[in-house]
């Protein structure tokens, strides 16, 4: 068993409604950066975990996104990175 | 006696900068050589700071707090334990207390506010009380900036999360906006709970062998040397202090607050207490000082959250939703069991030992010792020299009245216009809606309703009433009357809902009380507190000290904050603040005077904070009081709304469009005031006036007279079509509602919604 | 008829629940606790408020492990009535017993005020005693109640009567401003093809009592009466 | 002016409770992923904007970050990824 840190991405679903990112973009352009066009917020989240190898710690990863981390109606998820802890 | 501990290997040397650090002067570090008999350890010190840091201490307040009244045969517990609790008949009686976030709240104003929550709730749920609801007091800047902006949304959302996730009701409060809190925030929380008599539990720890078991939370590096910090004043240097925030975890608060009721009506625990400030350090040593018994613990058996914690930083850590728990011997796997059932760790730590000692291990080295209790009782007591700033008398002294209107101002309701816009006295619906007022079904009043919160007693026809206020540009310009108004107007606002006022709590929020001007603010408040809590029969069951609330510009008003808590014998009495019923007579009890002094009037309008305030007579209030209960007990009031930011004027305006989806008109006639000037009949705040509508103003005339408080019928409730009409004299003004109610519900929502870009960091967990 | 209220850890509104059911309807409920698998013998569920799991990851979705949700999902696949409260709505819909998803407040804050309701469908199990097209005022408190689906879905729920309650304004029309949440369509709460689950964001067991402001949620509990006891 | 995509990463500050992180771990754990040891959940925030340069984009969100999109006193933020729209 190898310790493992696997960070994913939880984002809101393309096209959905996401009031948090238009209040940030919102917010950044009255705070003067004025060059913003678009927000969006999602989570973002880092796991350490024990696994055989990078592969299968990818794997649980992948399934816990599906089962509890993301909710399929509204969010998409990706693996952002695996590495060695 | 002498005792004995070893320096761990790598503390630092104990020199006078690491003593001064740690916020000890040399006379207290001489002290505890003296007590020690030899140098302290780092550890030591540690815990010296804190437990002798203001906070904990109160070695600057304690002798002028001692002269409060404190008892009353409804009182079951006064100050001294975690919360005071009176009776309210049928073997019921209610825990409350109150108590001040201030200076983690400017920090971090989202977690300092939420788990200055928390650690309220805690403080309640360990008399054995389950709360029932949440009051928040807050006093800021000017709206007009956008630090005070952000600071209003995080503080707001951090009282909102705490509370809704836990799911206690936040039903009342009070909130004032001045330049004199700019940089120091006020945040103050009070939590009511209700208990059978019987099941009032103290943090007493008793019985030699008897375990000292951790609960709840692991202890992590979070909130070190919290409580000193709350007791230095604000400036760049607290800004590098910022890690030592703390974060709040609702979540599991409400398993703490279940295991622990759960705990306590289980017969297997003796005591049981918050570790609040400083901690562990500061639960264990109060306990067994109010026990008068020794205590070991082992920090090394502590659940940590974080590898390679040290004593001190164990000792000291302010993690959250963690109890310090007495149980009694042999019963150790049924506490782990019912912590268990709810998820939490619980771990035996330490023991009662019946030598004279308060002790702290790390394994088998002995890092702190000292003797009995009197880590506790030797603190020092400070007599500070008081006196009356020269700022402050010259303006309580300076002639308000010689302050021209503005032009505007030959227009009554423009005036009136801009009051209900002032933010002090604007509706604090923006606030109020983030917080779940009704959660727990027993809200019979909650926040904008009525000028109490009122709370129903389920399995009895009963129900509370509670309340916080405190007007502290008045205490600033005359703390002594200052201090009676905070109690009596708490008292009126509880009296209007029906409640019969029976107690107090309060936060004490001042500045440093080595200045003698604070001094001198901070004794008199408290002689005007007490002044009126004889008087109006409400003793003080508890409170909380937060000194040192300046930057340097200086010092916040004065502001001791009053929590009242009244009791209906019939629910149903229950009377709100709004108008209800058109062709209802408009009653005035009391008397209005020419006292312009220390209004929101001369403060919003002409920015000027000065005069005397308004006189406090407490024999006329306790009259008052007495007719009104007597009036809605036999059923003759529909509403009673009492006078006091804005005076009659804007009482008036409150009456016809707080409710906002029910609003009414009224007709009202002030003309029996011809000797007053306009302005003061109108908006200056003469303390002791109730405003009622009634459907028999006779029989509410009766009781007024027969209590030798002066009655005059100034209206009648309109239609809301109607508008507000006020007659005084020849001239005649009219305000269509929609034009007060714009002002008065859409200030605070107009000002925070500029807020939009500085409040995003304060998200908080979802 | 007995009434099994979920007690989650966070659940916070069980107790309201359980005493809207034992005091004013005088019939039978017990708390269940999460971690069994027995309903004990409930023939109705309620899926309380509050914030199961501190709601910490998304509202409803740490809960809807729990191991009396497995009985509860049973429960409902059988045609067994359940109803979930505000927290107890986002529960269901992350169980899959309810379609959607209740996303974080279009104002991104708490909102704890009453509301009106039009009730949409008497075609359920906990609005069969109501006329479509009827108006309730209760408390609604939450900070995650944008119901949100696809258009499909919406479609669908519109064509089948799956509506059962929207936010209306005082005439009854479902307006942007009498929207609290943000919610699509101004959906309030929806059931599943058969009306026996339903799910709404406000409280109807805080509105049982003229002390407390509103009767108006009775209509929910005697609708329920009516199909058990028939 | 080039439209950009720079992403952050905002995480609980070392140290502090992080209740989020913990109830996900708790709850993976009891879902059967025994080996997860830890778990952290911040924020994942994707910005579209227009700058001159990569570089002067990535200057303009690290300031976004410290003024406003990380709260200093009890998040840490990373820099994720620029590139072009
Ligand atoms: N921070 C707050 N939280 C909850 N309720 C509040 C808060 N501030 C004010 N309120 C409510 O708004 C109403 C008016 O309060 P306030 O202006 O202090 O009344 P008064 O002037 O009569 O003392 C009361 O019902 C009070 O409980
Ligand atoms: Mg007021």
């Amino acid at each position: 068993m190898t310790r493992f840190v696997v960070s994913v991405h939880i984002v809101p679903r393309q096209g959905l409604l996401d009031p948090q990112g238009k209040a940030v973009a919102d917010s950044l352009r009255t705070l003067g950066f004025a060059g913003v066009r678009d927000v969006h917020v999602g989570r973002h989240v880092v796991l350490e975990l024990d696994a055989a190898d990078a592969a299968s710690a990818e794997r649980a990863v992948r399934e816990m996104c599906s089962h509890l981390l993301a909710n399929p109606v509204t969010e998409d998820f990706e693996l952002a990175g695996v590495r060695p802890a | 006696m002498t005792t004995h501990a070893t320096p761990r290997p790598g503390d630092p040397a104990i020199t006078p900068a690491l003593v001064a650090e740690h916020g000890i002067t040399p006379d207290e570090y001489d002290r505890v050589v003296a007590m020690l008999g030899r140098t302290p350890t780092l550890t030591e010190i540690g815990i010296i700071s804190a437990l002798w840091s203001e906070h904990c201490s109160y070695k600057h307040s304690r002798p002028v707090l001692k002269t409060l009244p404190t008892q009353a045969p409804w009182v079951l517990q006064g100050p001294g334990e975690n919360a005071g609790v009176i009776a309210i008949g049928d073997g019921l009686a209610v825990a409350f207390k109150i108590e001040s976030h201030n200076h983690p709240s400017a920090v971090e104003p989202y977690q300092g506010a939420a788990t200055g929550v928390g650690g309220i709730l805690r403080d309640v749920f360990t008399m054995g009380a389950r709360p029932i609801a949440m009051l928040n007091s807050l006093r800021f800047g000017s709206l007009d900036t956008p630090r005070v902006r952000y600071l209003v949304a995080g503080v707001v959302k951090g009282i909102g999360d705490y509370g809704n996730c836990v799911g206690i009701p936040t039903v009342a409060g009070d909130v004032m906006f001045d330049a004199a809190y700019e940089g120091n925030p006020l945040v103050n929380a009070m939590c009511v709970g209700l208990l059978r008599e019987e099941e009032l539990i103290r943090a007493k720890a008793e019985g030699v062998g008897n375990p000292i078991i951790a609960v709840g939370a692991r202890t992590g590096r979070d909130g070190i040397h919290g409580a000193s910090f709350a007791s230095e004043d604000l400036s760049a240097e607290t800004e590098a202090k910022r890690p030592r925030v703390q974060v709040g975890d609702p979540f599991t608060e409400k398993l703490l607050l279940e295991a622990s009721l759960e705990l306590i009506r289980s017969g297997h625990i003796v005591a049981i207490q918050d570790m609040g400030a400083a901690g562990l350090t500061s639960s264990s040593a109060e306990m067994a000082e109010r026990g008068d018994v020794g205590v070991t613990i082992d920090t090394m058996k502590v659940p940590v959250r974080e590898a390679g914690m040290t004593p001190y930083e164990i000792l000291l850590s302010e993690s959250q939703e963690r109890m310090l728990v007495v149980a009694t011997r042999g019963r150790e796997a049924e506490v782990k069991a019912i912590l268990a059932k709810w998820d939490l760790v619980a771990e035996v730590i330490g023991e009662v030992i019946a030598e004279p000692v308060y002790r702290v291990t790390e394994g088998d080295r002995v890092v702190a010792e000292f003797p009995g209790t009197r880590l506790v009782t030797d603190c020092p007591q400070y007599h500070p020299e008081a006196r009356e700033s020269d700022a402050a008398i010259e303006r309580r002294t300076r002639d308000v009245a010689a302050i021209a209107e503005q032009p505007e101002e030959a227009d009554p309701i423009w005036t009136l216009t801009r009051l209900l816009e002032a933010p002090t006295i604007a509706s604090k619906r923006w606030i109020h809606r983030q917080y779940d007022s009704t959660v727990r079904t027993s809200t019979v009043a909650g926040p904008g309703h009525a000028d109490a919160a009122v709370i129903r007693i389920r399995g009895t026809r009963k129900a509370i009433a509670v309340k916080t206020d405190c007007n502290g540009r008045y205490v600033y310009l005359d703390p002594r009357v200052g201090g009676r108004i905070a109690v009596a107007e708490a008292a009126r606002n509880v009296a209007c809902t029906g409640a019969t006022p029976r107690a107090i709590t309060n936060c004490l929020n001042f500045g440093n009380p080595k200045k003698p001007e604070v001094f001198f603010q901070f004794r008199e408040a408290v002689y005007g507190m007490g002044d009126a809590c004889r008087a109006l029969e409400t003793p003080v069951t508890g409170g909380n000290v937060s000194l040192y609330n300046e930057n340097p510009q200086g010092a916040v008003y004065p502001t001791p904050t009053i929590g009242m808590v009244g009791v209906l014998d019939d629910a149903a009495h229950a009377t709100r603040m709004t108008f209800t019923t058109p062709g209802d007579a408009i009653l005035l009890l009391g008397e209005p005077r020419e006292e312009l002094g220390g209004s929101e009037y001369l403060a919003w309008i002409h920015g000027t904070v000065a005069g005397a305030p308004p006189a406090c007579d407490l024999d006329a209030e306790k009259a008052l009081i007495d007719a009104i209960l007597e009036a809605i007990r036999a059923g003759h009031v529909r509403s009673a709304h009492d006078c006091s930011e804005g005076g009659l004027g804007v009482a008036l305006a409150e009456s016809c469009i707080a409710d906002e989806t029910h609003p009414l008109g009224a007709e009202v006639d002030l003309s029996a005031w011809p000797a007053l000037s306009r302005r003061a009949l109108l908006f200056g705040e003469t303390q002791g006036r109730i405003i009622v509508s009634t459907s028999d103003a006779d029989a509410v005339t009766a009781i007024a007279t027969r209590h030798g408080v002066p009655v005059y019928r100034i209206g009648t409730v309109r239609l809301a079509t109607d508008g507000l009409t006020v007659q005084v004299g020849a001239s005649r003004w009219t305000a269509p509602l929609a034009t007060l109610a714009d002002a008065y519900h859409g200030a605070i929502p107009r000002a925070m919604s500029r807020a939009a870009a500085e409040t995003v960091g304060t998200e908080g967990v979802a | 008829m007995k009434v099994g209220v979920v007690s989650f850890p966070g659940s916070n509104c069980d107790e309201d629940a359980l005493l809207a059911i034992v005091e004013r309807l005088h019939e039978s409920a017990v708390l269940l606790w999460h971690k069994d698998h027995d309903l004990q013998g409930a023939d109705v569920v309620i899926l309380p408020g509050g914030f199961s799991y501190g709601d910490y990851l998304r509202s409803g979705a740490i809960a809807r492990f729990s191991p009396i949700m497995q009985e509860v999902v049973a429960h409902a696949r059988r045609g067994g009535p359940v109803i979930g409260f505000c927290n107890g709505f986002q529960i269901a819909c992350e169980a899959g017993l309810l379609p959607g998803a209740l996303l974080r407040n279009v104002s991104l804050q708490f909102r704890s005020m009453p509301v009106t309701l039009r009730v949409e469908t008497s075609q359920t199990v906990f609005t069969n005693a109501a006329t479509a097209g009827a108006r309730l005022t209760m408390p609604i408190a939450h900070g995650d109640g944008r119901f949100t689906a696809d258009a499909d879905t919406l479609t669908r729920l519109e064509s089948e009567g799956q509506v059962v309650f929207r936010y209306v304004n005082a005439a009854g029309e479902p307006t942007e401003a009498a929207n609290p949440n943000g919610s699509m369509r101004n959906i309030a709460g929806v059931c599943n093809p058969g009306g026996t689950v339903v799910g709404m964001m406000p409280h109807p067991e805080r509105a049982l009592e003229p002390l407390l402001g509103s009767t108006d949620g009775l209509v929910l509990f005697e609708s329920l009466l009516a199909s058990v006891k028939a």
